[in-house]
């Protein structure tokens, strides 16, 4: 689905390093301006060092960014952010001495922070606001780490696997919102839970060893072919059904 | 000053000896090295006539900072000991005087201590000398400034340190002896508010009061007395210090009693006359510790001009030498080789900005000379 | 009777001084995580400055001693700035190494102190009633010291204001815990670290000017003999609790006073209640457990 | 908080599940859970780092050549006193004579007394800031012994090591209940309480500000006098050979294993069945007892004590040696201490150099203030060569094989 | 010690903090040799309840016993010592060390936990011997030099369970081992999982969100909500339960 839209986002060549060692060798891609746009691939690969080299909390070495057109690979990572890009880490990396609440207030950016939308959606936060981020369980962690995106107005999303450690009916809320979001703000999505890429990412980008290795504009065209997935993701064969459903891994019968 | 270690050690022996001065040049008494190297310079020129020679035999004096580290000095007196040094002189630290002087008796060197106060040094081996005045000399100078002792409640002020607790054995030895009561307020080292202390002082009704006090806190110290009326009880004696201290005492300055080291002037010797006159050409001012360097140069002097190279010989010409130093007729004790000499009661007035020392009285050496120490 | 006043109001004195030392500490360390070695530095620089000011423009005013109150305070504030963009910025995260350059820049600010200032002690004027006394239930209770109480109270209340009516606490808290993500929220997390550290070099830089006329003097090591204590203030008031610094300080400086007036062991009761403290509740008084 | 105390028997075994996870089921490993848990990390952290740099040369090659670098130097350093070699700015005579002798025996035993700092900070992550206790207890152990018992030297040594070891084992057994900046506090309350007590001059035991005299009737001649300097320069670097063996020693044993865990994750360690505070205590009691060791040694050397020898200064000191040389590694901590003593002992000559004199004063001023020289020097090792001299030499090393290859 | 004592047993097991119930009233038993799967909302307290097993929380009221012998007033590492292991939800690995050394730790542990200065780890005696192997069996041999601060979230996972299997306890308490493993990975671990249950007749619990891995692999599956005990069942009549589907499930399961 070529669109003549300007992508949000164009990575061209991007390099990015921690400590002097090397884990983005080269990425290429661009964000369309709507939809999911998932990336793919197996552990390790350097899915989350490229969401991170983006908006420049890893060193990037080389390459060109561009945000809506403009160039943002030399600017510090606030000043991206404040451009309008919401980031959900992987680690879920709430403030675990502050609670939910500042969690939260510290999050806002907007005169108008979307604040009846995140209570809506993760109503236990609500709840729990004076509750040190950190006594949280892990799922409840989860919740303020996307919370704390979806506060904002974004130009684009980078979520890093946000269904991970929650349980199946929130992995469905969350996938709902995600899909949700999506329609106002593209997102750049990484996620291992395939049903839920099946189910919400229009694009998809394939990693391995810090180098896209396979675009596509239809991720499901990508998780149907079984012999790229076994080739980039190591599976056999992609459950059909949402990651709720009862089948048994593969070589998991008993 | 040389300070070329180099050319120390070769050279031909029976003409020159090597003497090591080692002093704080920079750390926390830099301000008292500072006097004591100006005097020194004034009582090397003064006894060598500014040759720098005594008959035919070159003063090699090489200069070594401390920093106040006994460390340091320890590390410094083993090189020049090793470079075959025979005279170490100088510090202010008792801490860094003791470990000198335990060098010099472990190697059998000379060593002409500074203005480092504390009485183990007098007495403490053969090869220990000193060119100041020790604690003993002090608070006998106190005693003078009540008439007769007897029956008088003495109390002592200090902190309870090495340095106060010293004092008031010493207060108890010399005065107790000539019949004062003598009792003690001692105020923990590191206590910063004094006032409690001060009021209990004024409680007790002493006849005389000897404060013993070193260091930076001695402002508020003499601001609380004065606070709390402590001088309106009886005379408070203490040692005037630097002159960079007068203004330490605050408005307690004029009416404190002062026991005094070296008064400049009062002695109007030649020699006091030539060490002001060599310290103001450099540009100086003479002050308190002054007179430790000039005799210290006077000792080194007459040590190599008596004994040459030979420590047994210069130990013998310093034991029992008298003679004219800026504070009058100086005395080096044969037996413990503590140095009699003149003290002064002074007192210090305000003019302007500035305080002005007067002296009251010039005590005569003998009368304040330490008891014997015993070796 | 009239000496235990003494003792009690002088003991709340030389606490209220504890606390002008503590809390830049506190804010800084509480805050940022750094145990700022180079506190006493701030401290010693402001007492200096305000100390040459007045005595070149002449000393033993009101309006001259308030002056050089702000004098302290703005130098305090400048130096820790400039500490915190060179030193501390560069070092994020790392909080070893932070403390590491404080005493680095301990060591040679009070080197260069003594270099230009020299060793001995300097001896500050200010207004003569500050040297004065006040009759309180028979105890003569030095002036100074009821400026100095009135002060530390005012630098309380500054302090609990700007952390209770600003972002930047939280901001601080957050980004000592996880600084990228900080930024990844889009906040220049950089500014208010800076913020912070000028405010504790600012309350330094004030207390030194009060601490040289506590004491009645000023030279290279006044920072640091105060430092001790701050520490030991700060960390038995529990971290990043400015009431509890509070609290500590008057505490340690009552039983330090008692202690050392009956028994002479002020030093070691301090002590003792330290380890007392931290072995009963590591977090400290007042500390946040969680 | 209703959650139950502690048992009786093991108190300190649970000691985390109260202090740190009460509150609130904290998932271990994120770190920073609470301000207290992040100052606890810190130590770590810093170790940890210095690993990286660790990791790359530590090739069994490597570790050979290191081996050998260390023998080759031993013997060296051991001839030193027998060979004439000068060095003009760094040594302050030719090797053989006492000068320089001196100073390179203080160098061996500052090397010494960081390494066994090392085992506390490098190894288990402790930030002690009491270290110095124990190097005074030694140094002023075995004066005082020396004084009173007039027993010979190496009965007297022992009497003293025994000693340190119990006040190490009681200290630490108290010390070791909190953590991170709270432990860092309480072994400076010890050290401060140990400092003031010596200054204070206890029954005239301790010698007050002047310190004590070595009583030198005890000691065999040998090692009385300059003119001994060579026997005691041999004696400073056995004492250091010996304190290496002994922290390789409980460094690469399971204790010193164990005590590294426990620096990254005591809760881990925990659940893995094993106990951080015996491990913990462990080092800290052969960290404290070295250090006691070279303080014994220490007097003989300097011929006597000063109160420095147990102040928190000292143990910054050490602290500024080990993180000199490179926090982790115990050739960091061997380097860093022969180097700060070098530059402590020798820029103190160096600022007086005349040369200065010509400057202006505001070069001049500073310059001629050997401490100015140290802390800025720190300053800059701290900022630009993280890892210490070891890091950076690693570095180097990695960027020349890099090149070859 | 009977042989025939189950091999967990909790009686009344509660929490309180604060005000707060975290746990109440929790009661259930395990036989030896049997795998319960752990399952239910976020927040329900199934982390709570691994880490008062293992102590590193101490509960407030009721009591915990293994193989018969009670745990309450075991301090942490006796119960590790009596055989129980466990790993964390978010991974809790000594980071400064590397991958071998970290699993050699945990061998190390098995073998005897003498902090004996004597005692020396030889470079490849037996804790290295089988550390290697439990590397060798998640995956990891190839990073065997790593620091684990350098992995990806993946492989950390994966360190846990090497950790574990050379651990070799009896009893075993897994949080969300699947969580941010890559789908491709997914099948393997589930194999390892399986391997330590069957072959050699271990105890295990396991906490899951992978409703697959859990039906796949557990005899009885454990829901918890709201700090309760909901149901303890066989896979089946657990699916078949209606408050599972409403409250855990969601509504998109099946
Ligand atoms: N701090 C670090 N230092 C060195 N290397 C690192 C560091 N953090 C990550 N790496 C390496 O960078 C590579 C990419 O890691 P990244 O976290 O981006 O992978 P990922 O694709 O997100 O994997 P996962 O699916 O497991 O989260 C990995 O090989 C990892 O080991
Ligand atoms: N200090 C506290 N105060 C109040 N509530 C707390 C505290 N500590 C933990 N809780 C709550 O206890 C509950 C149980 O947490 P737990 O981590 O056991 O959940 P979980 O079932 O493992 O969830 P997840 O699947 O998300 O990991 C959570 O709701 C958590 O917020
Ligand atoms: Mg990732
Ligand atoms: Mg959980």
């Amino acid at each position: 689905m070529e669109n003549n839209i300007r992508p949000i986002l164009s990575v061209e060549g991007l390099q990015a390093a921690i400590d002097g060692s090397q884990v983005v060798e080269s990425v290429s891609f661009q964000v369309p301006a709507t939809g999911i746009t998932a990336v793919l691939g197996r552990n390790g690969v350097g899915k989350t060092s490229t969401l991170k080299a983006l908006i420049g909390l890893i060193t990037r070495t080389a390459g060109t960014i561009e945000l809506d057109g403009e160039r943002i690979e030399k600017l510090p990572t606030h000043k991206i952010i404040r451009r309008g890009v919401g980031y959900v880490p992987e680690d879920r990396e709430v403030f675990s001495a502050l609670s939910v609440a500042e969690n939260l207030r510290l999050a806002e950016r907007d005169d108008s922070p979307r604040r009846a939308l995140v209570e809506q959606l993760f109503p236990d936060l609500v709840k729990r606001a004076n509750q040190a981020a950190g006594s949280l369980s892990g799922g409840q962690q989860q919740m303020v780490s996307l919370a704390r995106a979806l506060l904002n107005e974004n130009k684009l999303l980078l979520v890093d696997e946000p269904t991970k450690g929650l349980a199946p009916k929130i992995v469905q809320e969350v996938a709902e919102a995600l899909a949700e979001a999506a329609k106002t703000v593209p997102i750049l999505l990484v996620e291992q839970n395939l049903p839920v890429v099946r189910q919400l990412a229009d694009g998809a980008l394939v990693l391995s060893a810090g180098q896209v290795v396979h675009r596509t504009d239809s991720a499901r065209q990508f998780l149907d072919d079984e012999a790229l997935t076994q080739r980039y993701l190591g599976v056999q064969s992609e459950p059909a059904a949402h990651g709720n459903g009862h089948q048994m891994p593969a070589g998991g019968a008993r | 000053p040389t300070s070329d270690p180099a050319a120390a050690g070769d050279g031909d022996a029976a003409s020159s000896v090597n003497i090591g001065i080692v002093y704080s040049k920079t750390g926390p008494l830099a301000a008292y090295g500072e006097a004591y190297y100006e005097g020194l310079q004034a009582g090397l020129d003064y006894a060598t006539e500014g040759t720098g020679k005594v008959g035919d035999t070159e003063l090699n004096i090489t200069y070594h900072d401390d920093g106040g580290d006994p460390d340091k000095a320890v590390t410094v007196a083993k090189e020049l000991i090793g470079k075959d040094y025979k005279i170490l002189a100088g510090t202010a630290s008792s801490g860094i005087a003791l470990k000198l002087v335990e060098q010099a008796e472990q190697n059998k060197v000379l060593y002409i201590s500074g203005p480092a106060a504390t009485d183990s040094i007098t007495g403490a081996n053969k090869y220990t000398f000193r060119s100041g005045r020790q604690s003993m000399q002090d608070v006998a100078t106190a005693g003078t400034f009540v008439d007769d002792l007897d029956g008088k409640k003495v109390t002592v002020f200090a902190q309870d340190n090495a340095f106060g607790q010293g004092n008031l054995a010493a207060v108890d030895a010399l005065l107790g002896a000539q019949g004062a009561k003598v009792d003690s307020i001692l105020v923990p080292e590191d206590v910063t508010e004094f006032t409690p202390f001060a009021r209990q002082l004024v409680d007790g009704d002493p006849d005389l009061v000897f404060a013993a006090w070193a260091g930076t806190t001695s402002g508020s110290m003499w601001q609380a007395l004065d606070q709390q009326g402590a001088f309106d009880v009886a005379p408070i004696v203490t040692g005037l210090g630097d002159i960079a201290t007068y203004g330490a005492f605050g408005d307690a300055g004029e009416k404190i009693s002062f026991l005094n080291h070296y008064f400049p002037g009062a002695a109007g010797t030649d020699a006091e006359k030539a060490m002001i006159d060599s310290i103001e050409a450099a540009g100086k001012e003479a002050d308190l510790f002054s007179p430790d360097g000039f005799v210290a140069g006077q000792m080194i002097a007459h040590a190599v001009e008596e004994g040459g190279a030979d420590v047994d010989s210069m130990v013998g010409a310093l034991e029992g030498w008298s003679f004219e130093g800026p504070k009058g007729t100086t005395t080096v004790r044969a037996s413990d080789h503590a140095l009699i000499q003149n003290m002064y009661q002074v007192s210090l007035s305000k003019d302007g900005d500035k305080w002005i020392p007067e002296l009251v009285e010039t005590i005569d050496g003998e009368q304040v000379a330490p008891p014997e120490a015993s070796k | 009777m009239s000496t235990l006043v003494l003792l009690l109001i002088t003991g709340v004195g030389l606490g209220a001084l504890y606390f002008l030392v503590a809390s830049g500490l506190s804010l800084i360390y509480g805050l940022m995580g750094v145990l700022n070695f180079a506190h006493g530095a701030f401290l010693t620089l402001g007492a200096f400055v305000a100390w040459e000011f007045s005595r070149r423009f002449g000393e033993g005013s009101w309006s001259m001693f308030l002056l050089s109150l702000l004098i302290g305070a703005i130098v305090g504030g400048v130096f820790a700035a400039l500490t915190e963009v060179v030193l501390i910025r560069p070092l994020y995260n790392r909080h070893i190494e932070q403390v590491l350059v404080t005493v680095g820049l301990s060591l040679a600010a009070v080197a260069i102190f003594e270099g230009v200032w020299g060793t001995d002690p300097q001896y500050p004027a200010g207004p003569a009633w500050l040297s004065g006394t006040t009759g309180i239930l028979g105890a003569q209770i030095p002036n100074d010291r009821f400026v100095t109480i009135i002060i530390a109270l005012l630098v309380l209340a500054g302090i609990v204001l700007f952390l209770k009516k600003t972002r930047y606490g939280m901001i601080i808290r957050a980004g000592v815990e996880n600084r990228s993500m900080v930024t990844a929220l889009g906040i220049d997390v950089r500014k208010a670290f800076t913020l912070v550290f000028t405010l504790g070099g600012a309350a330094a830089g004030l207390g030194g000017v009060l601490a040289s006329h506590y004491f009645g003097y000023v030279s290279p090591a006044l920072g640091g003999s105060l430092l001790i204590f701050a520490f030991i203030v700060t960390v038995i008031g529990g971290l990043g609790s400015l009431a509890g610094a509070a609290i500590a300080s008057v505490v340690v400086g009552v039983l330090q006073q008692l202690a050392n007036f009956y028994w002479g062991v002020g030093d070691f009761v301090v002590i003792v209640l330290l380890a007392v403290v931290l072995l009963s509740k590591p977090t400290g008084l007042m500390g946040k457990m969680a | 908080m209703n959650t139950q105390p502690t048992n009786t028997s093991e108190a300190m075994d649970t000691r985390p599940a109260d202090a740190g996870t009460v509150s609130a089921p904290l998932e271990p490993g994120t770190e920073t859970q609470t301000g207290q848990a992040s100052q606890a990390g810190t130590a770590s952290k810093l170790a940890r780092r210095v690993r990286v740099a660790e990791s790359g040369p530590r090739t069994a090659r490597g570790q050979i050549g290191i081996w050998a670098a260390g023998i080759v130097g031993v013997i060296i350093l051991a001839l030193l006193p027998l060979l004439n070699i000068s060095v003009p700015g760094l040594l302050p005579t030719p090797t053989y004579q006492p000068g320089a002798l001196q100073l390179l025996s203080l160098c061996l035993f500052m090397a010494a007394a960081a390494l066994s700092y090392h085992l506390l900070i490098g190894v288990a992550g402790l930030l002690s800031f009491g270290h110095a206790l124990y190097f005074g207890a030694g140094s002023y152990g075995l004066a005082i012994i020396l004084n009173t018992f007039g027993l010979p030297l190496l009965p007297s040594m022992g009497l003293a090591l025994v000693a340190a070891l119990l006040l190490s084992a009681l200290t630490g057994m108290v010390a070791l209940r909190v953590t991170g900046i709270p432990f860092a506090m309480v072994t400076l309350a010890f050290a401060q309480a140990g400092s003031v007590l010596v200054r204070r001059n206890p029954g005239g035991a301790t010698g007050g500000e002047e310190g004590l005299s070595l009583n030198t009737a005890g000691v065999p001649d040998f090692l009385v006098g300059v003119a001994n300097t060579r026997n005691l320069y041999w004696l400073a670097l056995l004492t250091l050979i010996v304190v290496f063996a002994l922290v390789s020693w409980v460094q690469a044993g399971r204790a010193g294993h164990v005590a590294a865990a426990v620096r990254e994750n005591e809760l881990r360690v925990r659940v893995l069945g094993l106990q951080p505070y015996r491990a913990k205590l462990l080092v800290f009691v052969v960290g404290g007892t070295l250090a006691a060791l070279v303080g014994m040694v220490f007097l003989l050397l300097q011929s006597g004590t000063v109160p420095r020898q147990v102040s928190a200064d000292f143990t910054i000191t050490l602290l500024v040696m080990v993180v000199l040389g490179g926090v982790g590694s115990k050739w960091g901590a061997v380097l860093g201490g022969v180097i700060y003593t070098l530059l402590d002992q020798r820029l103190t000559t160096l600022s007086q150099s005349p040369a200065l004199d010509a400057l202006p004063p505001v070069l001049h001023v500073p310059l001629s203030e050997p401490l100015f020289i140290l802390g800025t020097l720190f300053i800059l090792v701290v900022l630009f060569m993280p890892g210490g001299l070891v890091g950076a030499i690693q570095r180097l090393r990695g960027r020349f094989s890099k090149k070859q290859a | 010690m009977s042989p025939t004592a189950p091999a967990l047993e909790l009686s009344g097991v509660s929490l309180q903090i604060g005000g707060a119930r975290i746990l109440e009233d929790v009661s259930f038993t395990v036989q030896p040799g049997e795998m319960i799967g752990v399952i239910g909302p976020n927040g329900a307290g199934k982390t709570t309840l691994f880490n008062l097993i293992s102590g590193v929380l101490k509960a407030t009221g009721g009591s915990i016993a293994m193989a018969g012998r009670t745990l309450d007033k075991l301090p942490i590492h006796k119960r590790a010592a009596a055989g129980l292991g466990r790993t964390f939800q978010t991974s809790s690995l000594f980071n400064g060390l590397d991958v071998m050394e970290n699993v050699r730790l945990a061998a190390q542990a098995k073998l005897g936990g003498s902090l004996s200065v004597l005692a020396f780890p030889r470079r490849h005696d037996e804790a290295s011997t089988i550390a290697a192997e439990c590397l060798e069996q998640v995956g990891l041999s190839h990073r065997a030099k790593v620091r684990t601060a350098d992995l990806s979230h993946g492989d950390k996972r994966k360190v846990e369970i090497a950790m574990l299997l050379a651990a070799d306890p009896t009893v075993i308490l897994v949080d969300e081992p699947m969580a941010g493993v890559g789908m491709g990975d997914v099948p393997s671990l589930v194999e390892i999982i399986r391997r330590m249950h069957r072959e050699s007749g271990r105890t295990l619990m396991m906490v899951e969100h992978h409703m697959d891995v859990v039906l796949g692999l557990a005899d009885r599956v454990a829901v918890m909500h709201n700090g309760t005990l909901l149901a303890i069942d066989s896979p089946e009549a657990i699916i078949a339960n209606e408050t599972v589907q409403s409250a855990y499930l969601g509504q998109g399961a099946a």
